[in-house]
């Protein structure tokens, strides 16, 4: 019985990945918490964007919505919806664009919008909001799921937000410049494209973690690099913060994780 | 001319069967007054615009106001499904609902055409998404200097767009401010507009000189409705209601709980 | 991330002959300081963008700094022509200038979709004037939900965009209050950025959440220069020299009074 | 000997056009005089727009620049000069463009740009700046121009601007639903297009003024209407509130005028 959660290995690890450097698209879950842990501990530079025009964002709490009032009370500055998409996103001023995935492929193309059949749907999701063009215009893509073979599937019923495509040549065929997806972060392990084929192979198994955990947990017939690593754990400090983020997060929202 | 009118003259007066609609405030300052008036005057068959659907157009849809909703992100902020949103579209509960779908990028972009006067909207947007294969919503224009093709959006041109600010002076001028969002395009993109204030002041005291104020000349009716923004917030006034937002959850998932809930709290006030 | 040195060491390091280059900043934080680096460090061949050329690229285009101009409106505001322009248009003096000639909405615009990273911009623009028969400055593109043909102009996109501002904090962010002009976009257009300002202050103190701040990672070089606007004018810090733009028509529009004055109050400088 | 000058007279007739709906979009000088005069006198609610983003403008004196100071700090608002061309010029909110002409032609149309021809010029002119969408966006154009053959020509050397066209019929033919020129105001007269054939005839002769005193000084075979009306005399209060404008002007430039 280890001393932290699946969930907690995988906001440390994806917070791993942030420089001061940075800029940041943020979407809210997982990634909000893992770039305001990278800001909180190693990179407190780091330049945290919200698509509600929000830049240079310090929230003290995590955000519920990518609207919270703190979000604008901290940032540098607040723009407009439109300025926000036109001049910063689309402007190519995002290093890096940070998505959690519903439904994913091996190649990153990522499902929010249905599962089943578009005009019948099984299950209507939300819907792509920022993530189609913070998927192209990002200079690359992180992306957070948790691992399990309903959230990484052999096919994606819609390409919400594009990977590399059905194939893991589509960016090439339609001459976009950005990288796309770099990291893929679980609760089990990380994935990056392979070399050549684009295919998301394992790269590093969180501690405990086995082979067979993250076979079993995929959707499609998942490979692993020549050299699997292991994610270190959860240091002393990122534990703290992290938990103290979220503490502060619930008793701010009465309730909200 | 501005004309300071009450919450229920707004609507009546502005706000008919059939109409395009638009109550815009992106995760910020959310009309929701406006929006339970016009559950309370009945209106049915609107086209409803909004970026994110939220609360508001879940309670409007519920209720079986809109015949179709253009929108970019239907979800409830931080918490997950819009129940009745879903309801009516997997299930046609209690009407049908038409969806146009896009994304944040390009709904945000057709405001601000709207607001230009401009028939259409130009983004690098959509490039290998499902989005582009529903319908004929998305169009190509070719760059008469580079040759790239880039994504085309209508603008968007409600008959009514319906905004919640904090505060106008008595000529009308309005200021927002904190996330401003898109409520300025609202307005100007909308062949009428409606405001809802928190307060009326003698010097509306606008932070900056480059604060956002709407011209009172721009905008047809303003009714001060403290408060005309929860459980969405209204900066420097009050917070959101976070707790609301997860306690609607259980609410609105329930079909019988949702009419319990709107016949308490909107139709009996 | 911005980098704070000397104006001196700005200019050296980001402007180089056969540049593309912005100074700007409409009718307020006019660049003159800026401009006049560029003077004494002896750059030729550039092509100057700016919507109004106003008497800092008179002095720069007399001083036979400039290949080509892009621009909007040639005059002295208020008072009458830009002389230095007209000898380098009606004579060639002390070089020819090849001009690129737009509408002030068409600058705008181009500016606008720069910043945005697109390739056009589209406006209703050019109707019936002689504007459009300059070459293929202006283009056309059809709008493919209403088929309304629009102009198209080209985005701005200079190798280095140089504004003035009145202040700026220890990590390089900016602030812009007042008439801002298109001193953002120039900064987000533009391949590199040069920002002057009047000072820099541990706490930038904008006066809104929505107040014109400029970020300090989409700058590359800062300097400081206090009264670096001069004869335009820094608001909050000092006002319009009037007297010298009404001064500047005599100045300007004799070759020698000109040469002299120059030698006088920038090259000996 | 009257106790006011033709300019004078010139300001005031083009500032009893405006009224307190109107919503003008401002030039510097003889409009600039007009508009703050109409707003100082009979339309103390005449919204102001200079095209640096200041809406609703009350200087206290006459700018020199479209961008002084003085006009962001009385405005409701100022504005980025994008969305100044983009949300208000051609959104559409606009509902007088006021404009003055160095060169005119019986249909209204307007040369600022070049005197002889484009490429090898006798006099380089300013250029468009705001004119060429201020002609055909406002929902209407007054124009005011100090009558002489140099200013008000047979042919224009160059359309900045577009009035009716060459042919008085552009409009119609480009599609262009604002009105365009519907009031030209000069020292000696005021003129409005003709019904039909949309070219300028004389509608109002100022005081003191004579038909011929028209004729000569027009570069086209100026007509008249049917009626020809005398402008009323300025009135002593319009005096003195135009006298006392551009006193403080000066005192305010040093010398300006």
């Amino acid at each position: 019985m280890s001393e932290w959660t699946a969930p907690e290995m995988m906001v440390v690890a994806a917070a791993r990945a942030l420089t001061n450097d940075d800029v940041c698209f943020v979407g809210i879950g997982t990634p909000s918490e893992a770039c305001n842990l990278a800001r909180l501990t190693h990179a407190p530079h780091l330049t945290l964007i919200y698509e509600s025009g929000t830049i240079g964002a310090r929230p003290d709490v995590l955000p519920l919505s990518i609207g919270d009032g703190d979000l604008s009370e901290t940032a540098v500055t607040t723009v407009s919806v439109p300025e926000m998409f036109r001049y910063w996103l689309q402007g190519g001023r995002i290093t890096i664009g940070f998505l959690g995935a519903a439904q994913m492929d091996r190649f990153g193309n990522i499902n929010t919008t249905v599962i089943g059949d578009y005009d019948r749907p099984s299950v209507r999701l939300p819907g792509g909001g920022g993530a189609p063009e913070i998927a192209t215009s990002c200079g690359e893509v992180f992306i957070t799921a948790s691992h399990s073979p309903r959230a990484l599937v052999e096919k994606v019923d819609f390409i919400t937000s594009l990977g590399f495509g059905r194939d893991g040549r589509e960016r090439e065929r339609l001459g976009i410049t950005t990288k796309g997806p770099t990291l893929v972060v679980t609760d089990l392990c990380t994935m990056r494209p392979e070399q050549g084929t684009n295919e998301l192979i394992v790269e590093n198994l969180h501690p405990g973690v086995s082979r067979s955990d993250v076979i079993d947990a995929t959707g499609w017939k998942v490979r692993f690099a020549d050299q699997v690593g292991e994610t270190p754990p959860p240091t002393v400090e990122e534990l703290e913060v992290l938990r103290d983020l979220k503490a502060r997060t619930e008793a701010a929202h009465g309730g909200a994780s | 001319m501005a004309e300071f009118v009450s919450l229920q003259e707004a609507i009546a007066s502005w706000v008919t069967d059939g109409d395009v609609v638009a109550l815009e405030g992106f995760t910020h300052l959310i009309p929701f007054a406006a929006g339970h008036e016009i559950i309370r005057q009945g209106r049915r068959d609107l086209t409803l615009i909004r970026m994110t659907p939220d609360l508001v157009y879940d309670q409007m849809i519920g209720m079986g106001c809109a015949r179709k909703l253009v929108f970019s992100w239907g979800g409830n902020p931080g918490v997950g499904s819009l129940h009745r949103f879903r309801d009516a579209v997997e299930n046609g509960h209690p009407v049908p609902l038409e969806i146009e779908e896009h994304s944040h990028a390009a709904m945000a972009d057709a405001w601000a055409a709207g607001a230009s006067g401009l028939p259409f909207a130009l983004l690098r947007g959509y490039r290998g998404t499902s989005l582009t294969e529903l319908g004929s919503t998305v169009r190509s224009v070719t760059c008469p200097f580079t040759g790239e093709e880039l994504a085309a959006v209508a603008a968007h041109r409600p008959d009514v767009g319906i905004i919640h600010a904090q505060r106008a002076d008595r000529r009308g001028n309005v200021l927002v401010e904190g996330i401003v969002g898109i409520q300025k395009e609202t307005v100007l993109a909308s062949a009428a507009s409606v405001v809802t204030v928190e307060e009326v002041v003698d010097e509306l005291a606008a932070p900056s000189l480059n604060s956002v104020v709407i011209p009172g000349w721009t905008i047809d009716a303003i009714a001060v409705v403290p408060g005309g923004a929860r459980p969405s917030y209204a900066h420097g006034y009050y917070p959101r209601d976070n707790s609301f937002y997860q306690e609607w959850d259980a609410i609105s998932r329930d079909r019988n709980r949702f009419d319990r809930w709107m016949q308490q709290n909107v139709i009996g006030t």
